[in-house]
């Protein structure tokens, strides 16, 4: 059995046992092997199960909600936190070690945070330090640290984040009453000032996990992870690392891999992958009991969503953004995606997978979507029908055909749709504001960084950080609400867990309302794995990707 | 034509050539007959498209079988070279007969030295090594007058003048000593100086190797120099055949008139105007009936009924070893052309 | 074969005949060169291909001037330049008392009227994608003439006057034999009556029983409008034939001119012996008894000519002034010069 | 791709003799270039049925748009409950052939696969034709320059044919729908979507189909004006644009059309490869290229889906490749197949 | 001759000069703004112009070019930038001459990229290469010989057939079924030649086929077409005359001029292709430099499209340079003049 949800699912039967060598088959490239820099939620479950530990983790599970309990991996416990949530400490066990033997230290700790600052050499990562460090900022929003090769404020961030002893001090400009989850993020973690080279690093992993690269990385082709002589079990108790080692091959088409690993043969018996099945291969995946029984169908961090673009004519029209919303169909969107084994249709941005996930129907339509009823409601607009509008969305074959089902709909309900299909630097073009007056409605798709509402609505709907000058930032649609950005703050002050993630909830709900989202369907993955895997698990917290922590090949 | 009763030398009975194409059946070459004795000359004149260099690769058995159809004899020193068979016919090739073609610049292959090309002739006939070939073809070269023969050897046809690549040609021919030479309108393609060294060359060497030579021309003149016998050939029929002397100073057929009476004379001035031969030439494949020429023919109300257009005539001996075909009189013929064509002459 | 000892002719350059008035073309030095480059790492200039290098030469209307010479002596290039359709290199060119020598543009155009070409090969200087109504209607487009009675009726009446059926109008050239197609491209040529035809081999790629049809076309042509031709031929027999003047030419240069009778009878130059001597006649018994007087060699590259008298590498007769001297046209007797050191006369066909 | 050898001059004549002549000559009865050329066609009985399979994907091109005006075929409008399955598969046997759907139906989205195809094919005609156009009249007016003006023109042209021809074809095409595909819409105001990308495709195809052109056609003209004709006429007194379209130009149709037909195909079929490098029409439009991409996944679980855009493509490239390796033969019988 | 090779050496260089600045102008004088797309999420203003001044993106275009050109020879630094490499020496990248820029999204010098990606690429053209031309040239020899027959038939239509198939198509058919769901070969993966010859092999020829398959088609019908128009030539005629059998006439005499041309044509595929073969590399993810393209084209990676749109235009320049020597080689004609 794999995650919470999967279906079937595949305990692999007998117990696990040290040895043998477990291959990882990927399209890839991977982006980064940087802590600092590894943002792509596959990559970040690879890195931090496999090379790169951090003060606070999420364990290995079989449900969703064992893997949901945070637990302390370099600290030793989950962090504690003092100033109304502007204060985090954690204190690190010690034992931990670098592969060339020498400890991790709390120096390391804040030396590899202090590089998210250097922005223009340490790029692609998560930008929480930044946002969250009691550090001034410039009026462009920019840090006033410039990060530790050009050193300038170096004194602002070792009053941010302080070293004493094995106790290291965060100070945060705002109450952040989950940051013992923000340090799960690799980008929290140690890195060696003496190993660091800048951008050179990317590749050059330096281990203080179970396993380091063995030669080079070569992008395109991989590497081979083996052994790390002086990770030790002990101070690393979830961390099973039973393979003796790790191949990871990248450069392989998604179907390629999803053909090899169900043909299951050679050293294909001991692959896993995070690409997953095409729709045009799932029936066969399920149609063959043992292929089935490789395989998994866990939920996908991503929520794939419109978004209608405030500073469009049309769309700046409230009736025109619930006419559009009442249209569209996501059955015919999930169906296009690949049917139930797919995607599942929703209308809440946050996941379903997450706590603070809210069963709302905005508007009252089916998930078919009423075209009837949203035509009415258009023509009560002051529109003229037919209402041209412009979707744009990124282009994937599979996102043409999941569009051009949702035309029909909006078509019914009096909109003439052009649909603009954009293949490559999809988000950069549309962020960027010379796009704004061209799209009526921006698709989207989005995954929590970590299980919480926070990482949901604040980053997408807060127009504050987002909208500025240099474009949308993450809020593509240009929304802008006062109060929604009011009851963002007051929400993030909520000290209680649930209460907060209620509350995100309630904010997403209010936002889908006023036609700030229309929200289309959770995405599942389809993986499967060689015959040979052992302990084969989906970590639903990191995105549904297989758990390597305990996962084994004999 | 010589009184010997022997058997000449070649012989060329009833040859046919017909080619199949999209429009119909070309007949090339349509029952051609003629002898040749060793060491004598016989000039082949006609129209372009009379069937001349057709006939002269039939000879050689050039022609592909899939696309030609070709029958008849062609007895060559007493073996029938119709039926002897691919192989043993291209042994001959070569050797016992060999052709100098019209283009020595399209004849010769670009990529290979002349040398080379005339190594490649003599290896494929004798047992010799590279480098008696090479002598061999050293002194040919200097045989056929080409200067400076060792540096020759070693260039390519594109750095030969025109007459220097036809006398390399010529060697190429005349390297394995062939008793038949087929040339094919050797000089058609050269100045007249030039034609005047080559023709004077083969001459020569005519006499040197006692070869027969098949002269195939357009030029009159060249045939009054070179040739011991003449045939005119008209739509792939020959219509005239006999002694050179006989053909040129009482020639019996029409055309032949025609031939020499729409000519311009270099020895004179002519008094009157040329005589063209009216029309054009026949199509092969819609051989006009009766006597292919009777549309061309000046005299065709000579024969009663309309014979030129209905009744084939066959190439008749008007005297012993001069044939003509055509459907006037011998002696009529004589008389029409002693009044009147010859004071046109 | 007679040989009779000449007098030395005066070494004044000989004014040439001006007899009835002013000529219709005299071409004074005519020289055509042609620009060659060599391939180093550079492109650079070359010796030139002296094509035609000094040609004088007077052509009266209604006469017709035979120009002979080997393959490559530049016959062709010099009817092209006379007519302006190469510009010369240097020389004059008169046409009708007018130095036409660099005209250009509307006026060249106009004097195209006057002056006409009939080409060689009479399958490749017909345009096959035309019909032959408008190819011989093309000079009337281009010279925008209006013709009385409209241009159909002209073409008609062309046609007729060279001995094709006018209904054939609307045919294409690859419909007619060569004979026709060569008839075509002399309609073409006598359209707008002009006074010079230069005739570039018009009868070379003809069978003989076909080619007498052409000559006698041209013939009858001249007769009716006196117009003159330049007649560029291989064949000696035809200049002789249709020749009132004929010119020798070698490497560019003119060895020899002379009324057609002096000059077949009585030539002078040793080239023009052996030219004349090479040719073949249709008379077996002649022919046996003629001697060839055979050339040495081949002919030397007109990009760097022999030194002095250009024909001295192949001349039975050559001798150290050859080498050193340029021989100079020289009118030996009325209308017959010679460019030779040593000229004698001999019969030699 | 390199073409073979030899291009098509005008046809040789054929010449028939008419006895009944009326000077006593021999007439000859002949045909215009194109009468021989139609009737060499129609003995070649593989041209044409590739002619009529052309003929017949023209028609089809044109009469897509109609019948969809007309509701006859609808490319657009999908069923899901035609795909219900895992992985939305057609339901039916056959990727859901039935009697209103021909060919079945698309997976993921149930729509009408003959109408798709139908309408694939105007879309991948309309590119192709437009960028082979586009190759034919700039490759045409830079030959014809380059081919008879000479000197440092010729130089210029040639030098930036070579030039264009340097260039990686396929990585040109893609890389430069970074760059273009943009400016389509924002610069040369096409509407975003189809429009934009019919516009780019057809612009970047015929951009580096042109030289093709022009080196076939400044061929000919260098040995065309080497012909006497047009010396002839120059004689004549005639100015450059008579010689160009007058003398000239009517030999170059039918190089044109051969090479035409040759290229056309080719175009097909990149625009089918362009697809598959995710540069191809844009959605919802059909396109043969964006079918088939979509389709080749597909070869297993729904052959059908799979197999009827793949034969299409094929036939259409094979009958266009037929068609002009027919006409090459009969303009220039001198590398014919029979 | 000696000459001619210069010369066409320095017009090489020119051509190559000229493709460069060509590309440079159409991919960075572009409307994007290449600094834009250094960083990732997280855009701001300030790192857009802290990374538009780290790359050089702020310097005018012709400056950008001159520094590009400047690499070819020399060493450059990335970032070129004094203050960071006085304060931090270990991040500059030095990227060795001839440097052709450095990639901001893998954060390499392009070069080692391209370096990584070149030995694919090559097995992969010279393999499918050595297929077409021997299946190729054989095939239309054959047609040739036999003009009309079944045979000739057979092979001319298979050959149309092949070349009207888009090679994604062949490719994907040949991966699904020959190696997939037959399992008859390995799935390929480039696995180097001096490592191990036959697996090497192995793994390639499905890319082989694939790539030879269209090449072979079109190779097929020229072969063809020069073998019978050089059969039909003057000097075949001469050869059979003087009686040499007739298999030397078709070698010695027909191939020989036929090949010619082919040499020539086939010069320049295989150039065209040594600058990648992108469908074939992208269809059995083989990461040479065409796929490598492709994927610079997704992430839009400008200097490594600029670089690899370079290297391709050079192998055809290089090999426009090596067919008309070899065609001087080859023929007579040529060499002399
Ligand atoms: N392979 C062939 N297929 C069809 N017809 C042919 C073939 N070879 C020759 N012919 C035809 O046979 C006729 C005679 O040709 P041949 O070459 O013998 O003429 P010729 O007398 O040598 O003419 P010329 O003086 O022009 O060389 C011509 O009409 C020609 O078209
Ligand atoms: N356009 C040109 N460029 C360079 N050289 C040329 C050109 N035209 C002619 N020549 C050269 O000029 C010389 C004279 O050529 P021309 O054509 O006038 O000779 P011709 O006497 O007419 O010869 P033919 O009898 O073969 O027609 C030849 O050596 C020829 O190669
Ligand atoms: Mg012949
Ligand atoms: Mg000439
Ligand atoms: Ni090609």
């Amino acid at each position: 059995g794999g995650g919470s949800s999967s279906t079937g699912g595949s305990q692999s039967t007998g117990a696990a046992a040290k040895g043998g060598t477990l291959y990882m088959l990927n399209l890839g490239p991977v982006d980064h092997w940087d802590p600092q820099r590894i943002y792509v939620g596959a990559d970040i479950q690879f890195a931090s199960r496999v090379f790169s530990r951090t003060l606070t983790t999420f364990p290995p599970g079989k449900t969703i909600e064992d893997q949901s309990k945070l637990i302390p991996d370099l600290a030793t416990n989950t962090g504690d936190v003092s100033d109304g949530g502007k204060t985090w400490k954690f204190t690190l066990k010690g034992d931990a070690k670098w592969q060339d033997g020498k400890p991790v230290t709390c120096e390391d700790l804040k030396y590899g945070i202090s590089r998210t600052f250097a922005a223009d050499q340490i790029t692609g990562g998560p930008n929480y330090a930044i946002a969250y460090f009691d550090i001034p900022k410039n009026a462009d929003g920019s840090s006033k640290y410039a990060g530790p090769y050009k050193k300038t404020g170096q004194e602002l961030y070792d009053k941010a984040v302080s070293c004493s002893g094995q106790t290291i001090t965060f100070h945060l400009s705002q109450p952040v009453n989950d940051f013992n989850q923000t340090v799960t993020f690799p980008a929290f973690g140690a890195f060696r000032q003496d190993k660091d080279q800048g951008a050179k690093s990317d590749y050059a992993i330096f281990s203080d996990g179970p396993y380091m690269l063995q030669g080079n990385w070569e992008t395109n082709k991989g590497g081979t992870f083996v052994r790390n002589p002086n990770w030790s079990a002990s101070s690393d108790p979830f961390r099973k690392a039973y393979p003796d080692s790790i191949v990871y091959q990248e450069g392989i088409e998604s179907e390629t891999i999803v053909q090899r690993i169900m043909a299951d043969s050679g050293n294909d018996k001991f692959a896993v992958t995070q690409a997953t099945a095409p729709p045009a291969l799932q029936a066969q995946i399920v149609s063959n009991p043992q292929v089935k029984d490789r395989s998994t169908n866990p939920p996908a961090p991503y929520v794939d969503y419109l978004l209608p673009n405030f500073k469009s004519k049309v769309m700046k029209n409230e009736k025109a953004r619930q006419a559009f919303a009442m249209s569209t169909n996501r059955d015919a969107y999930v169906t296009a995606y690949g049917g139930s084994t797919a995607a599942t249709p929703t209308y809440a941005m946050i996941n379903k997978a997450l706590k603070g996930y809210k069963d709302f129907n905005p508007f009252g339509v089916p998930t078919a979507g009423d075209p009837a009823k949203a035509k009415a409601v258009l023509q009560s607009s002051g529109l003229t029908l037919p209402v041209p509008i412009t979707v744009t969305y990124r282009k994937r074959p599979t996102s043409d055909k999941a569009l051009a089902a949702l035309q029909s709909g909006w078509e019914q309900a009096g909109f003439k749709v052009t649909l603009d299909g954009i293949s490559d630097k999809y988000y950069s073009t549309i962020q960027n504001p010379a796009y704004a007056s061209k799209a009526d409605v921006f698709w989207a798709g989005w995954g929590a960084d970590w299980p919480s509402g926070s990482t949901v609505i604040p980053p997408l709907f807060d127009s504050r950080p987002n909208i500025s000058a240099g474009g949308s930032g993450q809020d593509y649609g240009y929304f802008q609400n006062a109060d929604v950005n009011k009851k963002i703050d007051q929400t993030f002050l909520i000290a209680d867990t649930a209460a907060r993630e209620k509350a995100w909830g309630d904010l997403d709900e209010e936002i889908a309302k006023m036609g700030g989202h229309v929200a289309l369907d959770n995405q599942k993955f389809m993986f499967v794995h060689g015959s040979g895997v052992k302990n084969y698990n989906d970590n639903g917290v990191f995105g549904g990707y297989v758990e390597l922590a305990d996962i084994a090949v004999k | 034509m010589s009184e010997t009763t022997q058997k000449p030398f070649l012989e060329v009975k009833d040859l046919k050539v017909h080619f199949p194409t999209d429009d119909g059946l070309v007949k090339s070459v349509d029952g051609l007959s003629f002898n040749l004795e060793r060491g004598k000359t016989i000039g082949i004149v006609g129209e372009s498209g009379s069937g001349k260099s057709v006939t002269s690769q039939a000879i050689l058995g050039l022609h592909r079988r899939g696309k030609a159809k070709t029958s008849g004899q062609i007895i060559l020193d007493g073996e029938d070279l119709m039926t002897i068979g691919n192989e043993k016919l291209r042994t001959l090739r070569g050797s016992k007969m060999a052709m100098i073609f019209q283009d020595p610049l399209s004849a010769l292959h670009p990529y290979y030295t002349i040398g080379a090309q005339i190594v490649e002739a003599i290896q494929v006939h004798h047992d010799l090594d590279k480098n008696q070939a090479r002598a061999r073809t050293i002194e040919m070269l200097d045989r056929v007058g080409i200067p400076n023969p060792q540096r020759r050897v070693d260039q390519y046809p594109h750095e030969f003048s025109g007459g220097m690549r036809q006398r390399a040609m010529i060697a190429m021919a005349l390297v394995n000593n062939p008793e038949l030479l087929i040339a094919d309108e050797p000089t058609t393609a050269l100045d007249v100086t030039v034609q005047a060294q080559i023709l004077d060359l083969m001459r020569d060497l005519q006499k040197e190797f006692g070869s027969a030579i098949i002269m195939i021309t357009h030029d009159l003149g060249v045939v009054a120099e070179i040739a011991d016998d003449v045939l005119v050939m008209y739509g792939g029929k020959a219509v005239e055949y006999g002694n050179v002397k006989d053909v040129f100073y009482a020639p019996e057929h029409p055309y032949t008139w025609g031939l020499l009476t729409s000519m311009p004379r270099l020895d004179r001035v002519r008094k009157t105007r040329l005589e063209p031969v009216p029309g054009n030439p026949p199509s092969l494949i819609n051989v006009p009936s009766g006597c292919a020429f009777h549309p061309r023919c000046a005299f065709r109300d000579q024969v009663a009924d309309d014979g030129c257009r209905t009744i084939v005539p066959g190439l008749d001996e008007a005297r012993p070893g001069h044939a003509a075909r055509c459907l006037i009189p011998s002696d009529k013929r004589a008389q029409l052309f002693a009044d009147d064509v010859k004071p046109r002459l | 074969m007679t040989t009779e000892p000449l007098a030395t002719p005066t070494e004044a350059p000989a004014e040439p005949t001006r007899s009835q008035g002013e000529p219709l073309l005299r071409l004074t030095e005519m020289q055509k060169y042609f620009p060659q480059y060599k391939r180093a790492l550079i492109r650079r200039p070359d010796a030139p291909v002296r094509a035609v290098d000094g040609i004088s030469l007077e052509l009266r209307a209604g006469e017709t001037v035979g120009l002979v010479g080997e393959s490559g002596c530049g016959k062709s290039t010099a009817g092209r330049t006379m007519l302006r359709l190469l510009d010369p290199t240097g020389g004059k060119i008169e046409f009708e008392g007018e130095d036409i020598t660099s005209v250009t543009g509307d006026h060249l155009r106009r004097l195209r009227r006057e002056m006409q070409m009939v080409f060689q090969d009479p399958y490749g200087s017909l345009n096959p994608r035309q019909t032959i109504g408008s190819i011989i209607a093309a000079p009337f487009d281009i010279q925008r003439i209006k013709p009385e009675g409209g241009t159909r009726k002209a073409v008609q009446g062309l046609m007729e006057r060279v001995g094709l059926n006018p209904e054939h109008y609307n045919r294409y050239p690859h419909e007619f034999s060569g004979g026709q197609r060569q008839r075509i491209g002399v309609a073409r040529a006598i359209a707008l009556e002009p006074k010079l035809v230069v005739c570039d081999e018009p009868v070379s790629a003809l069978d003989v029983s076909i080619q007498a049809q052409v000559i006698n076309l041209l013939e009858d042509i001249q007769n009716e409008q006196g117009l003159a031709y330049v007649f560029v031929a291989h064949d000696l027999s035809v200049v002789r034939h249709i020749s009132d003047r004929v010119v020798v030419m070698y490497l560019g240069k003119l060895m020899e001119e002379a009324d057609r009778d002096t000059l077949y009878e009585r030539p002078l130059h040793p080239y023009t012996h052996a030219l004349l001597s090479a040719v073949p006649v249709p008379d077996p018994e002649r022919e046996s008894g003629r001697e060839r007087i055979l050339l040495k060699g081949d002919l030397p590259s007109p990009q760097n000519p022999p030194s002095g008298c250009v024909f001295r590498t192949r001349c039975p007769k050559a001798q150290e002034r050859c080498a050193a001297e340029v021989p100079v046209p020289v009118e030996i007797s009325p209308g017959h010069r010679v460019a030779c050191h040593f000229p004698e006369e001999r019969s030699v066909v | 791709m390199t073409m073979a050898p030899g291009q098509p001059d005008e046809a040789h004549a054929q010449v028939d003799v008419e006895t009944s002549a009326t000077d006593g000559a021999v007439a000859i009865k002949g045909r215009t270039p194109w009468q021989i050329v139609r009737s060499r066609i129609r003995r070649d009985k593989v041209t044409m049925v590739a002619l009529g399979i052309c003929i017949v994907f023209a028609l089809i091109g044109i009469l897509s748009p109609i019948l969809t005006s007309l509701g006859l075929i609808d490319p657009y409008k999908g069923d899901i409950k035609l795909v219900q399955g895992v992985g939305s598969l057609p339901t039916g046997a056959l990727g859901g052939i039935s009697g209103s759907h021909w060919f079945g139906v698309e997976p993921g989205t149930g729509r009408d696969l003959f109408s798709r195809i139908m309408a694939g094919i105007t879309t991948s005609l309309i590119v192709a034709v437009l960028a082979t156009l586009f190759s034919i009249l700039v490759g045409t007016i830079l030959g014809l320059i380059s081919g008879f003006a000479g000197g440092w023109l010729d130089w210029l042209i040639s030098r930036t044919m070579d030039l264009v021809l340097s260039f990686p074809q396929t990585l040109m095409l893609l890389s430069l729908s970074t760059v273009l595909l943009g400016a389509m819409t924002d610069v040369l105001g096409f509407p975003p979507g189809a429009p934009a990308t019919i516009a780019y495709l057809v612009l970047v195809l015929g951009f580096f189909g042109w030289p093709f052109f022009a080196r076939i056609i400044r061929g000919q003209v260098l040995s065309l004006r080497e012909r006497e004709f047009v010396e002839a006429a120059r004689s004549l007194g005639a100015k450059r644009g008579r010689l160009y379209f007058k003398e000239l130009l009517p030999h170059l149709w039918a190089p044109i059309l051969v090479y035409a037909t040759l290229i056309l195909p080719q175009n097909i079929a990149a625009e089918a490869s362009l697809g598959f490098l995710g540069v191809g029409i844009q959605a919802p439009t059909p396109s043969l290229g964006s079918i088939l991409n979509d389709s080749v996944v597909y070869a297993n679980p729904d052959p059908a889906y799979f197999i009827f855009p793949g034969l299409m493509l094929s036939i259409l490239v094979l009958s266009f490749n037929l068609l002009g390796d027919g006409l090459r033969d009969a303009l220039d019988p001198k590398t014919g197949r029979s | 001759m000696f000459f001619y090779i210069i010369r066409r050496l320095i017009a090489v260089v020119i051509m190559l000069f000229v493709i460069s600045m060509t590309t440079f102008l159409v991919f960075y004088a572009g409307p994007d703004d290449p600094a834009r797309l250094t960083c990732a999420k997280n855009c701001t203003p300030a790192v857009i112009a802290a990374n538009r001044h780290a790359f050089g993106f702020d310097k005018p275009i012709a400056t950008q070019y001159t520094d590009f050109v400047k690499g070819l020879v020399s060493e450059r630094k990335f970032p070129d930038d004094p203050a960071q490499e006085k304060a931090a020496p270990q991040t500059i990248t030095h990227c060795a001459a001839p440097c052709l820029g450095y990639s901001f999204v893998r954060q390499q010098p392009v070069t080692a990229m391209i370096k990584q990606g070149l030995p694919i690429t090559v097995s992969l053209a010279v393999g499918a290469f050595v297929i077409w031309i021997v299946v190729g040239v054989t095939s239309g020899c054959i047609a040739a010989l036999n003009r009309g027959t079944f045979i000739d038939r057979t092979i001319v239509g298979a050959a149309l057939i092949g070349f009207s198939l888009p090679s994604f198509f062949i490719g994907l058919l040949l991966l699904t079924f020959v190696a997939i769901r037959w399992q008859l070969v390995p799935i390929p993966e480039f696995v180097p030649f001096t490592e191990n010859p036959a697996l090497w092999a192995q793994n390639l020829i499905l890319p082989w086929i694939t790539l030879a398959a269209i090449f072979a088609a079109s190779y097929v019908r020229l072969t063809r077409a020069y073998m019978l128009e050089t059969m039909s030539e003057d000097y075949i005629r001469t050869a059979r005359a003087k009686g040499v059998k007739e298999n030397k006439v078709i070698r010695r005499h027909g191939l020989r001029a036929a090949l010619t041309p082919i040499v020539t044509a086939a010069g320049l595929d295989l150039g065209g292709l040594l600058g990648g073969a992108v469908i074939t590399e992208s269809v059995f993810g083989l990461n040479g430099l065409g796929r490598m393209a492709v994927q610079a084209v997704v992430q839009t990676d400008l200097p490594m499209i600029v670089a690899l749109v370079l290297v391709a235009a050079a192998f055809v320049v290089i090999a426009n340079l090596v067919v008309d020597v070899l065609y001087g080689v080859i023929d007579p004609r040529v060499r002399l003049s």
